[in-house]
Parts: structure tokens; sequence; C-alpha cells
């Protein structure tokens, strides 16, 4: 079926919107010869049309229900008594991410543009191909094609830390890479797993995630399979005590890396769970949640702490990820729909406000070539700009009302509280308290008090390219935290969907032994199904 | 009379085998290998296909064996050392390995076929005008194959075997 | 288009001056910037005042509700809307008004700072998002209101933030105040989970609906009602500087001295006080926290004082007069006197706001400095700062007539009469705390004003009067210090003299307090000679603390403080040092935390799980190293390896 | 009286496993060789004897085939000793081992 993918991709499709980086990225093997400024802007233009490609595609598919749509399914590996579709589709959980990833990526270039300094057209390349590993991770539908996509976004990323990052930059990189190949390959063996039990019943091999869905897994398989999922998406999101890569990630990747990896690539793990972890292992989810939620607890508290006693910019940041992504898995993890429209806000505001911290970050390497808190301190006098934006992020991330991060914070906080998870909803506030602890520190420690060094007093405030790449952020953050409904809306239907079909499949005791069930347990996808309608599927 | 020509053949193969691997002297050793050989021909003519017993004894004893022989002759081969130590440990484990596997064989052999006797020799089964049909017909694809396969292990042959270049023969250690 | 619709601007014109102010102007527009500055804040006083007549007039004594946009649907839908009744009007009105001729004094005390343009776009932003606090109609716009204030206290403290001790003391503020907030979101969200609302009046109709689920155990032993009412509680503890949160405000006078007055005394730290009283319903269900409420209220309103006793900065004191006097109004609400506390906070924000402002003034003439101890005999430089100054704290120590008087009085005598666990020495420490306070604010009057002169001989030749620039709100706020009492004069007082009841803030604010059924503890009728009784205590303490720092300091000067340093030096160390809690809670909680940090990051992160993984590693190159011997290059030891396979396959198949 | 076809299998595991000593025991590589050829002997032995059971002629082809292909390994085989006896001066397995890392 290579004319029906190639139909897709020529189509106004989500195919496109998934393979236009990548085949936006061919060209620079010719441009081997062209001006590293050409270089540049060719991969700025790239990134603009695919953003573009993205809004114009959700302006067109954006539906009041919060059905969107999927592509029309293609055979991809076809063998007797075994098929693995392309079936790819976008709905209310993955559009926000999606529309996330597309937006950070022009900003990553523009912020890249100085920092890196050698090599531009394998950099654009990385960055165009991760774009293509990221979505096609979100909006995969069939689990062995995700699985690929999972794997495809860890070879780019691999190299942005290992060629353009710092000076441990291939110990890291490989840390990087054990860490989450470690974790994935489980999650292989469970997809593997939830394919031959598929066969068994139905006499078919298939990883389509709708009839995945139908699988009523006794509650050994279930339990050990959501834990091998749990670790993939775990190490990913990362959660204690799987997140030690992720420190030396980032303090050896290049911004751009970085600005990607805590922005998006995160946001996978995060988005497994709710995608495939919880729905798929309902009974597994809720005996090993407890385990989880401390977790959670315990990263967000040892996130802010650890953070808090850096001595350094950016490994700061990437502490405080942990602790912002506990958040995240704490509101998954609470099961209830305000405190999972809080999580995937969350996500998404992550993205935003944690960008741009490294961004600002970056950016002040670029100047100084230290990211340590010593060498800096009184920065507001000299740099303004850097100082507005700088505290902003800050505030952003610390959760204040009316920026993002609060809605995000507020609505898992209540959601937990909510489901009756008090204990667990007072340990997280605290951590709330901690954020504002660790990133005044920064703030301060940065930006205000005399200066120090000598060095400090001619730095260059923000110059127009830098702002460009930083505003969008700061817009957002504003918007989402002044009138979060127009951002929490679309993704409500979806999240209504899966949180219906999650609960009336725990109603049903888990079986001994695993078998199909009905096909109305599926609501998890009711709204691909009336989508799928729609198309009229060539099955 | 049949089971005087099989014991004979039989005995005959099973000692020259083991003169084969024992002997140290690899002229003896193929030498032996020969007359193995020529009595499993005989075995052949006994199973009714004395086409395959006479490509035997032409194809192996006269083209193979004496290729054998040239290349002793041509690379000097003398007597082989005796066994270290580690190779003694290796006999052992390969010669009870090897009373193991032909235990194993034997006894699988033994309750399959037990005294199972075969058909009677037909006309037709021994005549070789059938195989020749069967070869240019059924199996004429495998035949050109081989065909070319003997072509290129002859290409082949003569290329690895061709006298290094002298800068080859430099990076040998 | 009449006022009320127009209601919203209140709050939008300030934060649009700070948007302009911080994001489109430059330091070079100094006029433009002036007039962003105070004109939008000046607008919205206007608007505001606009808009209280038109509700006074039409909608009275209902609340009018404005809402501007949902903030979220589905399951937690809270949207984003105003709300004017009785208790958002008074605060409405304090908040415009004193904020507004802070503004104007600004004008003239920053207008020689290089960051006048920064300032006003903070203290615009303050004013913005203290509106938001005091006139949002369910609890999470108080909350980005109270967050707001929040951040630009953290901002303004900061101010000077090129030397070291500001910004410290503002992300300290900060700090604390998110400790606050810790409690405040539990309580709110204990709020939604019980009744499905964050709405004001909604809240208050389900509460009163249906007392009962009020009532019902909630968590730690608590009801529903008390853990809501304690955890709100600890909130305001945080932003009003309460104990055991009190800490960051005596810091928070690294700020500018207008900052002061507008955000450390008249107006945000009160942001507990009206919260409290907005949340009365639930409180009036909790009498045990409520009683809780007073008890930390008294505790630190005798606690501050003693404190101020022996300070010699005069913002230092101001601030600690702050903390006193904050713990009266949580006295008040504790006991149910909620019109009483908020009597008290528009009291005081006008004659602490007075008094800060007049310490800027001084703090102005002496060319920055703080330190009362080099002060002395400034009536004569500074007639204006002077008499207000004066004025303001004879309001404040309760001399008759004046506001402070009145409401702390009503404080008083509603302490006494309560019907709460040990009403009579609660009001006992009150009274002492009365007299502690005119004792102090007397010392800080007589040590700054009288006596000699004792700072160099360059600061006295440069000593003048501030300009009419802020000379002019000091007036108006001394004014405000006397008449804004008359409002407010208490029944009781009323009744004392056997005169009708004519309490006029009294019954604005009625409405604002929950009726509950079954609830009515009924009027504490005292009698007529109990309430002149009670007049009488008060006025004496006033009178015994001014005419003890009379004694002292106006007499002795700064003697005085020697020899009581000479007498009982241990103690006034511990007075002057703060009773070292900032060292306690250094010791016992940041220290701690700190190392626990530490030992996080370089133990468990470093150590046992990076460590964990390396020795994983290591054990993975040993087995590598091992097999590695398998690999021997003799094809023989291949071959045997082959045929062991081979014979594998053989059993498997066979067998 | 006619000989039971398994008594030609029996034989034909026999040599095999003879072969199979030879090829693991043996240092001279053209020994072992001569213990392969052994080995391929006796398999084609078992074709002709199943020919023979089974009545079937295509066993005797696959012999056919096998002595064919039994000719090209040869030849390649010895090829490649005399290619390692120039460069190693012996057929010794055990001092050839190119293979080691």
């Amino acid at each position: 079926m290579e004319g029906g993918f190639l139909n897709l991709l020529a189509g106004d499709s989500i195919t496109r919107l998934v393979f236009f980086p990548t085949v936006a990225a061919l060209p620079l093997v010719f441009l081997r010869r062209a001006s590293v400024r050409t270089i540049k802007l060719y991969g700025l233009a790239a990134a603009l049309v695919e953003v573009a490609l993205m809004v114009l595609w959700a302006g067109q598919h954006w539906d009041a229900a919060g059905i969107l749509a999927r592509d029309p399914v293609l055979e991809w590996i076809s063998l007797p008594g075994l098929s693995i579709v392309y079936e790819v589709g976008i709905d209310g959980i993955s559009l926000p991410l999606v529309l996330l990833t597309g937006l950070l990526l022009p900003l990553v270039l523009l912020g890249s543009w100085r920092g890196i300094e050698r090599w531009w057209p394998g950099f654009v390349a990385s960055m165009l191909v991760l774009t293509t590993g990221i979505l096609g991770a979100l909006v995969a539908l069939d689990l062995f094609l995700f699985y690929v996509f999972w794997e495809v976004m860890l070879i780019p990323m691999y190299f942005v830390i290992g060629i353009w990052g710092g000076e441990r930059r291939v110990r890291a990189a490989v840390k990087f890479f054990l860490f989450t190949m470690a974790g994935s390959l489980v999650m292989l063996l469970g997809i593997l797993w939830l394919g031959w039990t598929y066969s068994r019943l139905a006499g078919v091999w298939s990883f389509r995630y709708e009839d995945l869905l139908r699988l009523e897994l006794p509650i050994g398989e279930q339990l050990w399979l959501f834990a091998a999922f749990a670790l993939a998406f775990g190490v990913k999101v990362p959660m204690f005590p799987v997140h030690t890569w992720l420190p030396d990630a980032h303090v050896e990747a290049p911004t751009g890396g970085s600005v990607v990896l805590a922005g998006i690539l995160l946001k996978l793990g995060t988005y497994g769970f709710l995608r495939f972890a919880l729905p798929l292992f309902p009974h597994g989810a809720r005996q090993l949640g407890p385990w989880l939620v401390a977790l959670a607890l315990v990263g967000i508290i040892y996130g802010a702490l650890v953070a808090w006693v850096q001595p350094d910019l950016k490994k700061l940041v990437a502490y405080s990820s942990i602790a912002h992504l506990g958040f995240v898995m704490l509101g998954i993890l609470a099961v209830d729909l305000v405190a999972w429209q809080g999580a995937l806000i969350q996500m998404v505001n992550h993205g935003l406000s944690t960008g741009a911290l490294f961004l600002l970050v970056g950016m002040l390497y670029d100047r100084r070539h230290t990211k340590k808190f010593e060498d800096f301190g009184g920065l507001a006098k000299v740099v303004p700009w850097f100082s507005f934006f700088l505290v902003f992020s800050a505030l952003a991330s610390v959760g204040l009302p009316a920026l993002n991060g609060f809605v995000g914070e507020f609505l898992i906080l209540l959601g937990t509280w909510s489901v009756g998870m008090r204990a667990a909803t007072a340990v997280a506030a605290f951590g709330v308290i901690l954020a504002a602890v660790y990133l005044l520190h920064m703030v301060q420690a940065t930006l205000f008090g005399p200066i120090t060094h000598e060095e400090n007093r001619n730095l260059r405030d923000l110059d127009g390219r830098e702002v460009a790449a930083l505003l969008p952020l700061c817009v957002l953050m504003l918007w989402i935290g002044v009138a979060p409904r127009a951002f929490l809306e679309p993704s409500r239907p979806a999240l209504e969907s899966v949180l219906a079909g999650y609960q009336a499949r725990l109603e049903q005791p888990a079986p001994e032994r695993a078998e199909l069930g009905r096909a109305d347990f599926r609501t998890a996808s009711r709204a691909f199904a009336a989508a799928a309608r729609e198309a009229e599927l060539p099955r | 009379m049949e089971l005087a020509a099989f014991a004979f053949f039989a005995l005959l193969a099973l000692g020259s085998a083991i003169v084969v691997v024992g002997h140290r002297n690899p002229v003896y050793s193929t030498m032996s290998l020969v007359v193995a050989l020529l009595a499993t021909a005989g075995l052949f003519v006994l199973l009714g296909s004395p086409f395959l017993a006479v490509l035997q004894v032409l194809l192996y004893t006269g083209a193979i064996v004496v290729l054998f022989l040239f290349v002793i002759m041509l690379l000097n081969v003398g007597r082989e050392r005796p066994a270290a130590g580690r190779g003694t440990m290796q006999t052992w484990v390969a010669g009870v390995g090897a009373l193991v596997f032909f235990g194993a064989m034997a006894r699988l052999i033994w309750e399959s076929y037990g005294e199972a006797e075969a058909p009677r020799l037909t006309e037709e089964f021994v005549a070789t005008r059938g195989l020749a049909e069967l070869l240019f017909t059924t199996y004429l694809l495998p035949f050109e194959i081989i065909g070319l396969l003997l072509l290129v292990a002859v290409v082949a042959a003569s290329w690895v075997a061709r006298r290094p270049t002298p800068d080859e023969e430099e990076e040998a250690p | 288009m009449s006022a009320l619709d127009l209601f919203w601007l209140v709050p939008a014109l300030p934060l649009a001056g700070a948007a302009i102010n911080g994001l489109l102007l430059r330091n070079s527009q100094k006029p433009l910037v002036t007039a962003v500055g105070v004109g939008l804040p000046g607008l919205s006083l206007l608007v505001a005042l606009a808009a209280l007549v038109e509700w006074s007039a039409s909608v009275r004594p209902a609340a009018y509700e404005q809402v501007l946009w949902a903030w979220t649907a589905g399951p937690a839908a809270f949207d984003v809307g105003f709300r004017l009744d009785a208790l958002s009007a008074v605060m409405l009105f304090v908040v415009t008004f004193v904020g507004f001729w802070i503004h104007v004094y600004s004008v003239g005390y920053m207008g020689h700072d290089a960051g006048y343009r920064r300032y006003f776009a903070y203290l615009n932003l303050f004013m913005g998002a203290m509106l938001l606090l005091i006139l949002g109609n369910n609890y999470l716009v108080l909350f980005v209101g109270w967050e707001g204030v929040g951040l630009c206290s953290y901002l303004l403290i900061g101010y000077y933030f090129e030397e070291a001790f500001p910004p410290y003391a503002g992300k300290k503020a900060f700090i604390v105040n998110r400790i606050g907030d810790f409690g405040f979101l539990l309580g709110l969200f204990a709020i939604w989970s019980t009744w499905g609302t964050l709405h004001f009046g909604q809240l208050g109709e389900k509460i009163l609906a249906d007392p009962a689920v009020a009532h019902r155990p909630f968590a730690l032993g608590l009801s529903t009602a008390a853990f809501i009412a304690l955890f709100l509680f600890v909130g305001a503890t945080g932003k009003s500087a309460q104990i055991p949160l009190f800490v960051w405000l005596p810091d928070a006078m690294a700020g500018p001295t207008p900052v002061s007055a507008l955000i450390h005394a008249a107006t945000m730290v009160t942001a507990g006080v009206y919260m409290v009283v907005r949340t009365n319903v639930i409180y009036q269900l909790a009498p045990e926290i409520s009683t809780v409420v007073a008890v930390v209220g008294a505790a630190t309103a005798i606690f501050a004082a003693t404190i101020g006793i022996a300070q010699n900065d005069i913002k230092k004191v101001l601030a600690y007069s702050t903390v006193s006097q904050l713990g009266y109004m949580f006295l008040a609400a504790g006991v149910g006197a909620y019109k009483a506390a908020i009597f008290h906070l528009g009291t005081h924000a006008f004659f602490k706001a007075c008094l800060f402002l007049g310490s800027g003034s001084v703090i102005h003439a002496m060319g920055g400095e703080q330190d009362i101890r080099k002060m002395g005999g400034l009536r004569k430089h500074l007639p204006a700062t002077y008499a207000t100054f004066a004025i303001s704290t004879l309001a404040i120590a309760g001399i008759p007539g004046l506001a402070g008087f009145f409401s702390k009085d009503e404080i008083l005598g509603a302490t006494f009469l309560a019907h709460v666990p040990a009403a009579r020495l609660l009001w006992g420490v009150g009274l002492l705390t009365a007299a502690l306070t005119a004792c102090y604010m007397s010392r800080l009057v007589f040590l700054t004003f009288f006596g000699d002169f004792r700072g160099s001989h360059e600061q006295e030749h440069h000593l003048h009067e501030s300009p009419r620039v802020m000379t002019l709100p000091l007036w108006v706020l001394a004014v405000g210090a006397i008449v804004s009492g008359w409002i407010g004069i208490p029944s009781g007082m009323w009744e004392a003299f056997g005169a009708h009841d004519r309490d006029w803030l009294g019954h604005f604010l009625a409405p604002v307090v929950a009726v509950i059924p079954g609830h009515e503890a009924g009027e504490h009728h005292a009698s007529q000679a109990l309430e002149l009784a009670l007049i009488g205590a008060s006025i004496a303490a006033a009178v015994v603390g001014i005419y003890l720092a009379a004694r002292l300091w106006l007499r002795r000067g700064l003697e005085a403080d020697a020899s009581f340093a000479a007498r009982a030096p241990r103690l006034q160390k511990l007075l002057e040092e703060k009773y070292r809690v900032d060292e306690l809670y250094d010791r016992i909680v940041v220290r701690p935390i700190a190392k626990l940090a530490r030992i996080c990051w370089k133990v468990i992160d470093e150590l046992v799980i990076d460590g964990g993984l390396n020795v994983a590693a290591f054990l993975t190159e040993i087995t590598g190293d091992l097999g590695r011997f398998t690999t021997t290059g003799n094809v023989r030891n291949y071959a045997l390896y082959f045929f062991a396979g081979v014979m594998l396959l053989l059993w498997w198949m066979v067998l | 009286m006619t000989v039971p076809v398994s008594w030609y299998l029996l034989l034909a595991a026999a040599l095999f496993a003879i072969g199979v000593f030879g090829a693991l025991t043996r240092r001279s590589g053209i020994a072992i060789f001569l213990s392969i050829e052994l080995m391929l002997n006796a398999a084609n032995l078992v074709l002709a004897a199943y020919a023979r059971l089974l009545g079937e002629r295509s066993g005797q082809m696959v012999v056919f085939f096998a002595l064919a292909v039994a000719a090209a390994e040869a030849a390649v085989g010895l090829a490649l000793f005399i290619a390692v006896f120039r460069l190693r001066k012996t057929i010794d397995i055990d001092r050839i081992n190119l293979m080691r890392w």
C-alpha cells in the first residue's frame, strides 16, 4: 500500500503533519555546501511551514465535541495471521501536545542560533527527524507503530546530546539512551504479549489500540504488563528513582536539545500513562497506582529539594522538571476528570515554562559560557529584558495564579483531593512551597544583589531574535493562566470517554483467563470509532 | 548372498573410516578414505543404484581424493603433532559425544524401522534411464544451478589460492 | 452605560497601568510614567466611587455580581467575576482611596529614583491584584489576587535589588506566604469537595440550607467547617503576618517606605482579615477554630507589641505595630465581632498608612537614616510631618475621638463579652497590648520628634520638610485617621451613653455576617455600667501607656533605653533580637531541609542510584569479560559448540 | 536373504559418528576435511538407503547433487588451505586462530 501512504503524505492528513519535517530534512543532504545562514533559515522556514500546517489542520478539524480525526488505516506489515497497520489519529488528548511540539520547533531553532557552532545541517536534520518521531508517537493508534516512533525519537536526541553537547556529552548521551532503552524494551515485551494474547482469542494478531482495548486480562497479567509499561513511561517522565539520566542529559545537552527534551519528550511518558498504561490495564493500574502515587510524591518533594541545592542553573531547572512532572503523574493517577484536565494542561504548561527557562539559560550561556550561580548576580540591572523574561517564566513555573502553571497545579490538586487522596494532595501542595523556594533562589542568585563579576557588567540584553523565541511562550503562559477554558475544553470529551471506559472496565472484576471484552467497553476509542465511520475505512 | 556382501562392505567401510580419523599420516588417511568410499560404492550397488556407485568411484576417488593428495603433497604436510593437555579433553568430549550421537540415532532408527524389509528391487528402479529422465525434467533447474556452482567454485578456488601480491604478503604477520 | 457596568475597570485600570509602565514606556518618559502610574489608579478610584454610589442607591443591600468570563468549564467550573457587597465596598473604598494617595506620595518620595518607572509598574500591578482580591466573587479570583499581591510584595520588597538584603527579604516574604497558601489551598479544596462551589454567594446559600453538612467529621479529627476554617486561617496567618508566620513582615521593611505603607500596613496584610470575615459563615460553624483565631490574634498582638518597644529602626517599630494591630483584627474576627475587625481594618489603614508615610518623610529628610537613636527634635524641622504623625499616633494609641479609639474599644468590648473560653483573659491581653501600643508609639514620637537632634551635623543641615506632593497625602490620611472612626462608633458606646444606636458601619456590614439558624448566640447586651467601665478601661490603658512613655522617653530620651538595658540586659536583648524567632526557624526548619536536600542530591542521587547503576554496568562488563573466554579463536572448540548444539537439537526433536 | 534397510542406516550413523569424532579431534586441517568428507559420505548412504526403502528415486538425485556440491566444496576448501598455508606456513588449526577477536 505504498501508494496509499504517499497519497496520505500528499493530502491534508495527520500523516503529512508527522512526516513533513522528515521530508523537509531530506534536502539538507544536498545543502552541504550551503552557508550556515542558509541552513538556519531553511530549518526555520521548514519549522514555520510545519507550524502553519498544524494550525491549518487544527483549524479545520477542530470540533467542539472534541472528536478530531484519524487517517485511513493502511496495511503496513501484512503476513498470514499477522497484520500490523499504520494507523494514526489525533484526539483531544494528543492535540495539545502535537501543537506544543510544533510550536517549540521554530523556537528551538531560534534559541540555538548562536549556541550551536558546528554542523548545522546535521542539527537541523536531527531536530526535524526528532519532531517526526515525537509526533508519530503522539498520534500512533497501533502499539507496534507507537513503539517504532518511540524508538525513533531516541536516536536523534542521542545525537543531539552526543554531538552538540557539553564536555561530558557522550557519557550523558549513553546514559540517556540506556535508561530509555532499558525501559522501553520491557514495554516491547508487553506489547508483543498483548498482540499474542489477542491472537489467541481472536485468531489474528493485532496491535491496534482499539483491538487491544477489548482485551480483558487476568489480574496477574495486568499487573506485570502495567508494570512493564509503567517502567518504560516512568523512565521517560522521569519518575523517582529512574530519573538520574535527566540532570546529566540536560546539563550536557545543547539549549535546543534541552528545550525539546524537557518540553516534549518527557510528556511522552505521561502521555503514555494516560493513553496506554491506564486504559489498557485498569485493574493493574488500580493495584499498582498507590505505589506510583508514592513515587510521584517523592518525585515532587525530592526533585524540589535537590533542585534547591544545585550550583548550576540548568541543573536546577532539570530537577525542577522532575518535581513538575510529579504533579502531572499525580493528576493522572488520581483518575478523575478534573485532575486529568489539570494533568493535560500541566504537560503543556511545563513545556512552555520550562522551555522558556531552558532557552533563557541557553541565552545566558551564549554570553558568558557558564551556567554556575557563582558567576552571576545582579544581572537585573544589566539585562532588564532578560530579567523580565526569566522572572516571568520562573513565576509561571512556580505556579503563580494568572499564569499557566497555576491552572494545572490547581486542577490537579483539586481533582486529587476530591477523589479522597487528601494526604497525597497535602504532600504535593507542600511541593508548591518548595517550588517557590528553589525558583526564587534561582532568580535571586542570578538577577539580584550586587554585581560580583566584572564580566557581567557589559552583557548584551536580549536581541530581537531572542525575544521572538521567548515571546510566544510568554504570551501563551499568560493566556492559559487568565483564560484556560479555551485550552481545557477541546480535550474534555476525549478525557471523559477515556475515563468512562476505564471506570466501566474497573466495575467488572478481572477475569480468570484472558478474554475479549464486549465492544462497547471500548468507550476509550468511541471518539475514534465515530471518526472512523465517517472516514469509511478501507478495511 | 546380499548379507555377505553387505557385511563385507560395511566392515570394510567402518574399518577404513577408523583409519581415516585415527592415522597421523595424512597420506594414509586419504588412502583409507578411498577404501571407505569404494566400500560405500559397493553398498550403493546393493541399494540398487549402480549409477551412484559409478559416480562415487569416478568423482570421489577419481577427482576429489586425488585433489586431496595433490594438496597434501603440495603443502608437504607432515605427521600431526600429538595432542596437548587441552586437546585430550576435547578428545574425550568428542568421543563421548559421538557415541551418544550414535546411540541416539541407533535407537531412533531401530524404533522406527526395526527389521523392516525394503520392497523388491525392480528393473525400473535400477535402470539409469529413469534417473536421467528425472534429472533433465524435474531436477533440471537444480542441475543447472549445480553447474553454475561448480563454475563459481572453480573461479573462487583459483582466486583464493592464487599467489598473494607483494603488499598482501607484507600485511601477513 | 452605568458605572456598575464598568465595574471591571476598577482592577483593570491599574493592571493596564502596570502593563503600560512596565512594558511600553521608557525610563526617560518620566511625566508620562507619572501620568499613567498615578492617573490610572486615580481613575480607578473614580470608577469605584461612582460604582459604590450607584450600588448603594439601587442594589444595596443585595450584592452586585459581574461575571467576565468562564475560567474553566466541566466538573470544576469557575468564573472570573466580581462581587460588590457591603464587605467589598468597604475594602474597595479603603484600598482605592488610601492606595491613590500613596501613589501621589510616591511621586515625591521616589522622584529621584532611577527605577521610577519600574516602581510605578509594580505599584500599579499591586493595586490591580489587591482589587482582584477584594472584588472577586469566588475564592479562586480571591486567590489569584492573593498570590498577585504576594508577587508584588516580593517585587517591591526586593525593589532595591542591587543590595543584598532586600531581594532576600522579598524571597522570604514570598516563601513564608507560600506556606500560608499551602493551608489556604487545602481549605479551598475542602470547600469545593464538600459543596462543589467556590462562589461566595452560592457557598453561603448551600451552607445555610443545610448546616449539618459542615458539622460532619472531615479529617484530622475535625469537622468539615473546622478543617476549612483552620486551613484558611493558616493562609491568613501567612498573608497577615500572624504567629507563627509573621517573620517576613519586619524584613519586608527593606522595600521603599510608601510600599510599606500601602502593602505592609494598609492593604495587603489585611487580606487575611478580609478573608476570614468573608468566610464568616464557616467560622461561625467552627467555634473552636474561631477561638484559635482569637487566641492567635491576641498572642500575636502582645508578642509583637513587646518587640516593638525595643526596636530602634523607625520602620521596624511600625512593622511590629502593624503585626500587633493585625492581631487585634484577628482577635475581633475570632470572637465573632466581624464588624469590629473590618472597622479596625479600615481605621488602621488610615493611621498606619499615615504613620508609614510620615516615617518616609522623616527618612527622606534624614537622607535615608532610619535609626531613631540618631534622630530627635525633628518637630521643628518637619512640622507637617510631625503634626500628622502625632495625630496618627494618638489614633493608634486609642485616644478618644480619634479613629483608633472607637475600633479598638469595640474589639476589646466584644472580646470581654464574647462567648469564648477565657474571654476575660483575652480581653486582659488586649488591654495590656493597648497600653503597650500607646507606650511604644509614644516612644517613637518622643524619640523622633522631641528632644535634641542626635544625628550628624551634615544631616541636621539638610533637614527639610517634604514637598507638597508628600505632605498633602499625609494630611488627607491624618484627617482619615480622625474621622474614619466616626462612621462606625460601636453600638455599645451609644448604649453606654444611653443614646440611640447610630452605628452606621455596623448596619452597613450586617448583611455580610451570615445568620445561621440555631446559631444565634444572641446580642451581648451588657449593662450600661459595664459598657462604661469597658470604655474607661480602654481610655485608661491608652493614657497610662502614653504617660509611661512620656515619663521615660520624653524626659530621659535614650537614657531610658540604656537603663532598661542595664537593669534587664537579657530581656532587653531578647526583645531587641525579636525573641530570635528567625534564628529558631532557621535552625529547626531551613537548615534541616537544606541538609536533607544535600543528602538527597549527593547521597541518594549520586551515590545510591547512580552508584547502583554503575555497579550494574560493572557487572555487565565482568560478565562480558567472562564470556569472552569462550571465544578462544580455536576452530575445533567452535566445532565442538556446534556439535553440542546439534546434539541439543537432536535431543529436543527426538525425545 | 535380504538385509533390512535399518542396517544401512545404522552403518551410516556409525560412519557419521566416526566422522564427527575425527572432525572434532584432529588438528591437521586436511584430516578434518577428510573427516567431513566421511560424514558427507554417510549422509549420502542414508539418502540412498531411503531411496531404496521408499522406492523413490529422488533420493538418488539428491546424492547426485551432494556429490557435485562435495566436489565444489573440496575445491574451495583446499584452495583456502593453500591460501592459509601461504600466510602461516602451517595448517595446524590450533595455530590458526584468525577468528580470535
